[in-house]
């Protein structure tokens, strides 16, 4: 079955270019089979491959497609790679792709550019697919920079808007800035190791470096600033709340549900490496910490219903790097998964709302619409459920109970860290119902449009029940103890060292969250539902009001960005337009004329004036000849 | 008897140079200038018979001749251009004659 | 004189009897046509004679001349270069109303002089070939002579000349003086006599200096060179530029290498200083000219500059060199007062450069010689220039004098740009409602005659361009069986 | 011979197209596609022929004829590799040429492409020559017919911009003449046969001083053609005032002979002074790749904007070239190909857009994507060339690049590393203005017609060749590029040259009259008369 791998990718791809030639000219039936279809048999092809995988449980398949080149010792493939933590985020591409794709036929029904939409979004699930399968660093780069392109060309992809094309370039210069210290900590890669070729590096890494050597800590945060970038990390986040300008689906696919991650499987992959980087894992960590809190208090003022979603976004993949930081690998990336499921669905119930409401998606104009599209409120409540990691229930309290706990019992874990955690998932219960309420309570403000039909309604379900079901498989050890999915990644991801003694405070750790959450689901429904004018009193206050907006800014990070480095680099080059450089060599050309001019001064035309140049130069040549 | 030095009559060749070539710098008329110019010659010419006799053979006046000659074409051919530039110019000013410059 | 003696003079016989039979035809009956064909077979005559003279070794005819195969290559072509200018002459004449045919016998004398001047080793016949040379000129220039400027430039060229030879010959004096010979070999024995030059004869070569340095036009005694070569008629113009200056030139090298001037470190100063100021005040002064003879005299001052760092190169790469760019200079220079002979008309000269504004879409093949001539001069390979100035370059590398050969590059750089400006201005497209006047065209036969030559011309270019070889062969073979 | 045919058949049919005006105004084109595709089309099948890996030495074809056997000159050719590879680029961007201009030039059609075919001749010679004078000959030979390309059938400031071009590379290619015939005097001086082959000259043994000022000749040439800041003033004012099919051939090919002569000439011939240089050099690349992507954010005009693109591409190369190792090199090589394509091909859009807009002003523009899907395609994938994405051709060049100048040159890496963003950063802002926002123009704009999607698809097709399979180009390099670095791979005692004074002491005697003669000066001899002094 292995000799499919390739297929995988291919298809989105061969998809991708089928319409991006015959797109605008063959009816929208098929664009959209192409778009769906080879997404669909790509994701069948994952399932079939899943479970021979499942059954056989070899460390991994690789299978090379060609040697892309080959210089002096430097020859990496196009050779595909799959293990578990692969396996993991292919299952999520492919299937959450596949949901998302039918959830865009409908969704983007209206639009003229339907094809160029698919032919994008294709190519984004084929360099996605690229980056998660390939074995090694520069065929991920790759897929890397493959997604980065789709994720340009898909939140500019209503391109007559300025904003929207100013929203696409920050999203590709952010990331193509993290991308940059990655190339380089490739080139340190091999220059350390003479190849790019993952597993070499992961068994020489070892017996290369010791703990804590400076390349590997160098190298380590590089790659870190990789991940950074492309997964909306502090200090380059502030691309993907601008990266709403796309349309819904897109945000769910590429900026919640896999790109956005793409940071994460990075450091997943490369634990090696991380791992001989202590002061790299703890940077990890507290960048982690720090940007779901940031992200957090953010998401609470935002009224755009995309906006809440991108900075929880942010602030949920915030969670992924704190787990990852403690070295709780298979924790950050089953809340990957778990989150995966649910970002998507409440991304995709944005956007069914926002389709109902005529693109309308200010949350202060909207309100009362759980009677009006029941599917999308229920389906909603499950995400938002998990979102705010509702006890028990939802898969979201599973996994980010999984990592808020390692914090403490993880070796490398501490209370610090514990309580960023904490208090992040209380802010998070807080924005995440208030969304819920502010949407589906209260009066209706717009008119209900369109009514979803099969094509977002399915999906939504499905998604739904992920969301809902998802965590199981990953429980507590007080709570049914299954560990279906840590063991399936342990043959590649190391698990993490608890410190001993410890479980016995789990249960207290797990009602504590429990408790936050709740507090804060309270909290949201007293403020926005109950008490409106608790939070008009709120806004009456000046303090509060400037700790809002700068909030509601994304804590200022763009503003100051732009004074640090948008500004002096567009004054510069608009000062430099035209080249000082050029303007030395017009003064020489200048010097040269004024020269001749000078010259031509001499040449009066009156005859005396040449006989005393004649008369000048004898003297000169006499006085040279006499002297000298 | 004695001899002159040939410095002392090197001396004189080009004393009357230099007035010659004075007069050919402050000199407007043209016909002046003209003159001037066959003193320098006559002044070179001269030069030559001093060095000739300095050495007791005959080319530096065989050379006097020959710029006798030069000087009398020469002086045949400048007077004809002055005609023709009198004629043109109605004036003998040699700063009249500046139409080309630059 | 013996018969040995006429036989290779032969080539001055010619011309001298070429002139007194000018003189009897044209007492017997004016006739351009005859006159001119006189010329031309004579020159062929006599640069056939220089057939038998090819092995001549060193014959000298003492005390005055001294024939050998860098006299007579220097002979050959101021022959070639004369004969070309007649036939160029021949067509600008033939439009003028003057009286045509004495140009002829001054062309014939002109020449003459500079033969003499290329084969002389003593100083009476240096002078004599000198003078007869300036005299035809003065004539020459102010040929046209109900041209004011033709007359300007006359008198000026009169007086600025008598002036300079006045120099020249008040240095031989000094340096007769000093000597007691007037003989190069002599000069150069008595030199080599000398542990240090005295005074008076350092007097005497700075004096000749400025004699010859007007003659050759460089600065600072080039100041008369725009204005003659602008007011002569354009072939005499080609004849100033080209033959007087070579000649001179030849004289010159003849006599440093006899008395190998280059041990002197005040005439290699005065030289280098000479070179540099003439390549730079040659250059800057024809950047934005726009008079195209203009152009072409403050060029030839330049390209005089470029010759002496060849010059100054003083081994027989040096004087190779020197010889080699003197004849693609010859070549360009012909040519390109020849397009300049060829676009005139009866009132004046093409010299402007709106005359030349869109020449490609008029007259294309005209515009393709002048450009390649233009070419030739900016040193651009394919034209005999770039080989030219290739050679002088690697005879100055050879001796290392770093200084003029970087100067000659950023010169040649200056001197790019006002030759490429004169080729776009022939590039430019013509606007579409200036008319095109239509000149008076000339018999057939006339024209012919030009635009032979100038085909000739450019062919020859090409070829020295593309394949030097030969050219230096011939070169080499002369000059090496001189030098001693 | 065959490769004397390719430099022939360009110039006869230059020849015959200028002719063939005469007869029918469209026969030219003819001619001009016929020759260029013959001459393609026998590189082509030089290339599969001849498979390299399997070839021992580096050469595949040589040619030689004495030319000025004086002077020790001869028309030498000779084909590697990396010759063969420049001049498969030549041919393809000739053909393309050919083919833009085919609706664009519609003044003096016979003429134009008697320079266009005349240009790929010299160009042709440049790739080819293994004799220095030769090599200089055809550097200067190429200039004239592009100078009339630019300055006949230029935009509005075309006499400007062909001035400044032709005066940059003939100042700075006289400089280079100086140092060849310097070097021929040097290694004269040592063997005493003077010639200008190349194959010998390498072996001439220089003294450090005289090889650091022969090199700086060699460099001042190849560096204002590349070309490097600061001697890039006259690259923007060229390529945007030429008509298209001259920026094609200035950017595709001319700045590559630049970077050829570099690696040509300079690596081998200056083993030790590059070695010393190339610190300065490393940094003016990374000077020129980030000056060039700043300069280029802000201008206005679209082929301006792409010219100083060129700038920053550039950079690479020289970056790359003094890094003395396969991987830079490959990259290097591979960053001259590609970015002939790429940055042709932005040309070449450039050209379609001021067909239709007369306009090259992006300021006027926008929008163009609904109305122009294809060409917008286009344009996306080249600038995402431009900016470096994998999967397409520069994408391999500059990793190859920077991870050969990282093994050289950690800081300098980094910061050409970030040029990469900045290239994002403008190239960005060319799909923005062109083919996104609103569409200021009241004209719409017609897509690409089948003669341009013609032009189009091969470079598209090539460019992901070149980014997914660029494995046959790179074999291609290999032996090349490995004979030009033997130099830099000897172990280090051996680089240092032996310490003896090679400078030709200046001479002192001339030609002289007194005294008795040296047979050796009296005899002529075939090489050049040097005489020598003989005390």
């Amino acid at each position: 079955m292995g000799e499919l791998l390739w297929l995988i990718p291919a298809l989105p791809f061969a998809g991708a270019l089928l319409l991006v030639i015959f797109g605008n000219r063959i009816a929208r039936g098929l664009v959209s089979t192409i778009g769906v279809g080879s997404v669909g048999i790509s994701a069948a092809i994952t399932l079939v491959l899943g479970i021979e995988y499942l059954s056989s449980r070899p460390a991994f398949i690789r299978q090379e497609v060609w040697q892309w080149f080959d210089v002096a010792g430097f020859s990496p493939s196009i050779a595909f790679h799959l293990d578990a933590l692969s396996m993991v985020f292919i299952f999520v591409i492919t299937f959450v792709g596949f949901l998302i794709h039918i959830y865009s036929t409908e969704y983007m029904a209206e639009d003229k550019d339907y094809a160029r939409f698919f032919a994008c979004m294709n190519l984004f699930v084929g360099s996605m697919l690229m980056l998660v399968m390939a074995d090694n660093l520069l065929l991920l780069y790759l897929g890397w920079e493959g997604v980065g392109l789709c994720s340009y060309l898909l939140i500019g992809f209503w391109y007559k808007e300025p904003a929207n094309g100013y929203a696409a370039r920050k999203a590709f210069i952010i990331t193509r800035v993290g991308d940059t210290a990655m190339a380089i900590g490739l080139f340190m890669l091999f220059q350390q190791f003479g190849t790019l070729h993952i597993q070499s590096i992961s068994t020489e890494a070892v017996q290369t470096w010791t703990i804590g050597s400076e390349t590997a800590v160098i190298i380590a945060f590089l790659l870190l600033g990789g991940a950074v970038g492309k997964s909306g990390q502090l200090p380059l986040q502030t691309w993907l709340p601008d990266a709403m300008a796309g349309p819904t689906p897109v945000s769910a696919l590429i900026h919640a549900a896999t790109m956005v991650t793409a940071g994460v499987y990075l450091i997943a992959r490369m634990h090696v490496v991380f791992e001989l980087a202590p002061a790299a894992m703890t940077a990890v960590a507290v960048i982690g910490a720090v940007t779901l809190l940031v992200a957090g208090f953010a998401a609470l003022t935002q009224y755009d219903i995309k906006r809440v979603l991108a900075y929880s976004t942010i602030s949920q993949v915030g969670y992924m790097f704190l787990a990852l930081g403690v070295g709780a690998w298979s924790a950050g990336v089953f809340h990957f998964m778990i989150h995966g499921f649910f970002k998507a669905l409440l991304f995709l119930c944005a956007g069914a709302i926002i389709l109902a409401l005529h693109h309308e998606q200010d949350m202060r104009n909207m309100g009362g619409l759980s009677k009006k599209l029941p599917i999308v409120f229920y389906t909603f409540l499950i995400g938002a459920a998990s979102l705010a990691a509702f006890p028990l229930v939802s898969a979201g309290f599973y996994s980010k109970d999984q990592i808020l706990w390692l914090q403490l019992a993880g070796e490398n874990g501490n209370i610090w860290l514990y309580l960023a955690g904490l208090l992040g998932a209380f802010i998070t219960s807080i924005y995440t119902f208030r969304m819920v309420f502010l949407t589906f309570y209260g009066k209706e403000k717009t008119h209900v449009g369109h009514k979803p039909t099969w094509a977002i309604t399915v999906p939504l379900i499905i998604l739904g029940i992920l969301s809902f079901a998802g965590g199981f498989i990953e429980l507590p050890h007080n709570f049914g103890h299954v560990v279906l999915f840590s063991d399936f990644l342990t043959p590649i991801l190391p698990a993490v060292s608890v410190v001993p003694d410890f479980n016995q405070y789990e249960w207290m750790l797990q009602l504590l969250a429990a408790v936050v959450s709740l507090v804060g689901i309270f909290i949201a429904y007293l403020f926005y539902y109950k008490k409106p004018e608790l939070i008009e009193s709120i806004h009456r206050s000046e303090l509060a009001m400037a700790i809002h907006r700068f909030w509601h800014s994304g804590w200022g990070f763009d503003q100051l960005y732009d004074v640090l480095f948008v500004r002096p680099y567009v004054y510069l080059s608009k000062v430099n337009k035209n080249d000082f450089i050029d303007g030395f060599y017009t003064f020489l050309a200048n010097v040269t004329q004024g020269l001749h001019r000078l010259f031509s001064t001499t040449q009066t035309g009156v005859m005396r004036n040449y006989v005393m140049g004649v008369v000048v130069g004898a003297i000169m040549i006499l006085t040279i000849s006499l002297l000298l | 008897m004695t001899t002159i030095p040939m410095e002392y009559g090197l001396l004189l060749a080009g004393m009357l140079f230099m007035l010659g070539l004075i007069s050919v710098l402050i000199r407007r008329n043209i016909i002046f200038m003209l003159i001037s110019v066959e003193i320098m010659l006559n002044a070179a010419g001269l030069a030559f018979i001093v060095a000739g006799s300095h050495w007791a053979q005959p080319d530096g006046q065989i050379m006097f001749i020959f710029i006798l000659t030069m000087a009398a074409a020469e002086v045949s051919v400048g007077l004809a251009l002055i005609l023709q530039i009198y004629h043109q110019l109605k004036t003998l000013n040699s700063d009249a004659a500046n139409f080309m410059k630059g | 004189m013996t018969l040995t003696d006429f036989q290779h003079l032969m080539p001055l016989l010619i011309l001298t009897v070429a002139v007194l039979v000018s003189m009897l035809v044209i007492a017997v009956g004016r006739n351009h046509k005859i006159m001119y064909v006189i010329t031309a077979v004579s020159f062929l005559a006599a640069f056939a004679s220089l057939f038998d003279l090819r092995d001549v070794g060193r014959y000298t005819i003492e005390p005055l001349l001294v024939i050998d195969g860098f006299g007579v290559f220097y002979i050959g072509m101021i022959l070639l270069t004369a004969l070309l200018i007649s036939m160029l002459s021949y067509a600008y004449f033939e439009q003028r109303e003057e009286r045509k045919e004495e140009y002829y016998i001054l062309l014939l004398l002109a020449t003459i002089g500079a033969c003499v001047l290329v084969i002389s080793k003593h100083f009476a016949s240096l002078f004599l070939g000198l003078e007869i040379l300036t005299v035809s000129l003065y004539a020459l220039i102010a040929y046209l002579r109900t041209r004011e400027r033709s007359d300007e430039a006359g008198i000026k060229y009169l007086i600025l000349a008598a002036f300079s030879s006045a120099f020249l010959l008040f240095g031989m004096a000094l340096v007769y003086a000093s000597t007691g010979t007037m003989e190069f070999a002599g000069i150069a024995a008595a030199m080599s006599g000398f542990t240090e030059l005295p005074l008076l004869m350092l007097t005497g070569f700075g004096l000749m200096i400025v004699g010859i340095g007007f003659k050759l036009s460089v600065v600072p005694f080039h100041m008369w060179a725009p204005d003659v070569y602008e007011g002569a008629p354009a072939p005499v113009t080609a004849f100033i530029a080209t033959v007087s200056k070579g000649g001179v030139l030849g004289v010159l090298i003849r006599f440093f290498m006899e008395v190998d001037g280059f041990r002197y470190p005040t005439l290699v100063l005065i030289f280098t200083i000479v070179a540099i100021a003439s390549m730079l005040a040659g250059n800057l002064l024809a950047l934005l000219q726009r008079n195209v003879k203009r152009i072409l005299a403050y060029s030839s001052i330049a390209h005089l500059g470029y010759l002496l760092v060849a010059f100054l190169a003083g081994n027989q790469m040096g004087v190779e060199a020197v010889t080699f760019y003197l004849v693609a200079y010859f070549i360009t220079t012909v040519g390109a007062f020849g397009v300049v002979a060829m676009l005139s008309d009866k009132e004046r000269d093409a010299e402007q450069l709106e005359d030349y504004r869109a020449l490609l879409w008029r007259r294309p093949w005209t515009a393709a010689v002048f450009t390649a001539m233009l070419l030739s001069l900016a040193g651009i390979p394919l034209t005999a220039g770039f080989v030219g100035k290739f050679y002088i370059l690697a005879a100055g590398v050879n001796t290392q004098l770093w200084l003029l050969v970087v100067m000659l590059a950023l010169n040649s750089v200056v001197g790019l740009f006002y030759y490429i400006r004169l080729v776009a201005i022939m590039f430019q497209q013509p606007e579409a409602d200036t008319e095109v006047q239509p000149r008076g065209k000339l018999r057939p036969s006339i024209y012919l005659a030009s635009v032979g030559t100038l085909t000739i011309l450019a062919l020859l270019l090409v070829y020295i361009g593309v394949y030097p070889s030969g050219l230096l062969q011939v070169i080499q073979g002369l000059i090496v069986s001189t030098v001693p | 011979m065959i490769l004397v045919w390719l430099i022939v058949i360009l110039m006869a049919g230059g020849v015959l197209a200028w002719i063939s005006g005469k007869v029918n105004r469209a026969l030219p084109r003819w001619v001009a596609l016929g020759s260029v595709m013959a001459v393609f089309g026998m590189t082509l099948y030089l290339w599969l022929s001849n498979p390299i890996p399997v070839l021992g030495s580096a050469w595949l074809i040589q040619f030689s004829q004495p030319w000025v056997p004086q002077w020790g000159i001869r028309f030498s050719l000779a084909l590697d590799g990396l010759s063969l590879l420049m001049l498969l680029l030549t041919f393809f961007l000739g053909l393309l040429a050919v083919l833009i201009s085919w609706r664009e030039i519609h003044t003096k059609v016979a003429f134009f492409h008697f320079n266009l075919l005349w240009v790929l001749a010299g160009i042709t010679g440049v790739f080819l020559t293994m004799d220095l004078f030769l090599f200089y000959f055809f550097w200067e030979i190429m200039l004239i017919p592009m100078y009339f390309l630019i300055g006949i059938w230029g935009h509005e400031n075309r006499r400007y911009a062909a001035y400044k071009f032709f005066l940059f590379t003939q100042a700075s290619g006289l400089l280079m003449l100086l140092a060849i015939l310097g070097l021929y005097f040097i290694h004269g001086n040592q063997t005493g046969v003077y010639t200008f082959s190349y194959f010998e000259l390498l072996n001439t043994t220089l003294a450090p001083e005289a090889a650091r000022l022969l090199m700086f000749g060699f460099l001042v040439a190849f560096l204002v053609k590349l070309p490097v800041v600061p001697f890039h003033s006259w690259l923007p004012d060229a390529h945007s005032e030429a008509p298209t099919a001259g920026s094609v051939i200035l950017a595709g090919l001319l700045l590559k002979t630049g970077a050829y002569g570099l690696l040509r000439f300079v690596l081998p011939l200056f083993p030790t002074a590059t070695v010393e240089f190339a610190p300065w050099a490393m940094l003016l690349g990374v000077i020129g790749i980030i000056y060039g992507a700043i300069l280029a954010f802000s201008q206005t005009d679209l082929k301006r904007l792409v010219a100083y693109t060129s700038v920053s591409h550039m950079g690479f190369v020289i970056l790359g070239v003094f890094s003395f190792n396969e991987w830079a090199l490959q990259g290097v090589v591979m960053q001259m190909i590609t970015h002939g394509l790429s940055t042709g091909a932005l040309f070449i859009i450039a050209g379609f857009l001021y067909e239709r807009l007369h306009t090259r002003d992006i300021r006027l523009m926008g929008g163009f994507w609904s109305t122009a899907p294809k060409m917008g395609v286009i344009a996306l994938i080249f600038v995402m060339a431009s900016l470096g994405l994998p999967g397409l051709g520069n994408f391999i060049a500059e990793f190859l690049t920077l991870v050969g100048s990282w093994q050289a040159n950690n800081w300098l890496t980094v910061f050409a590393t970030i040029g990469l963003v900045m290239a994002t950063i403008y190239s960005l802002r060319i799909m923005q203005k062109i083919f996104f926002e609103a569409n200021r123009m009241e004209q719409a704009l017609p897509d690409l017609n089948a003669r341009e999607m013609l032009i189009a698809i091969p470079m598209v097709a090539m460019i992901l060749w070149l980014g997914l399979y660029p494995q046959p180009i790179l074999d291609t390099a290999r032996p090349s590029i490995q004979e030009q670095l033997q130099a830099y791979t000897k172990p280090a005692q051996e680089q240092v040259p032996v310490a003896r004074v090679d400078v030709p002491a200046k001479k002192t005697i001339y030609i002289k009259r007194t005294g008795t003669k040296n047979p050796e000066e009296t005899k002529p001899s075939s090489n050049l008369q040097i005489t020598k002094s003989s005390n």
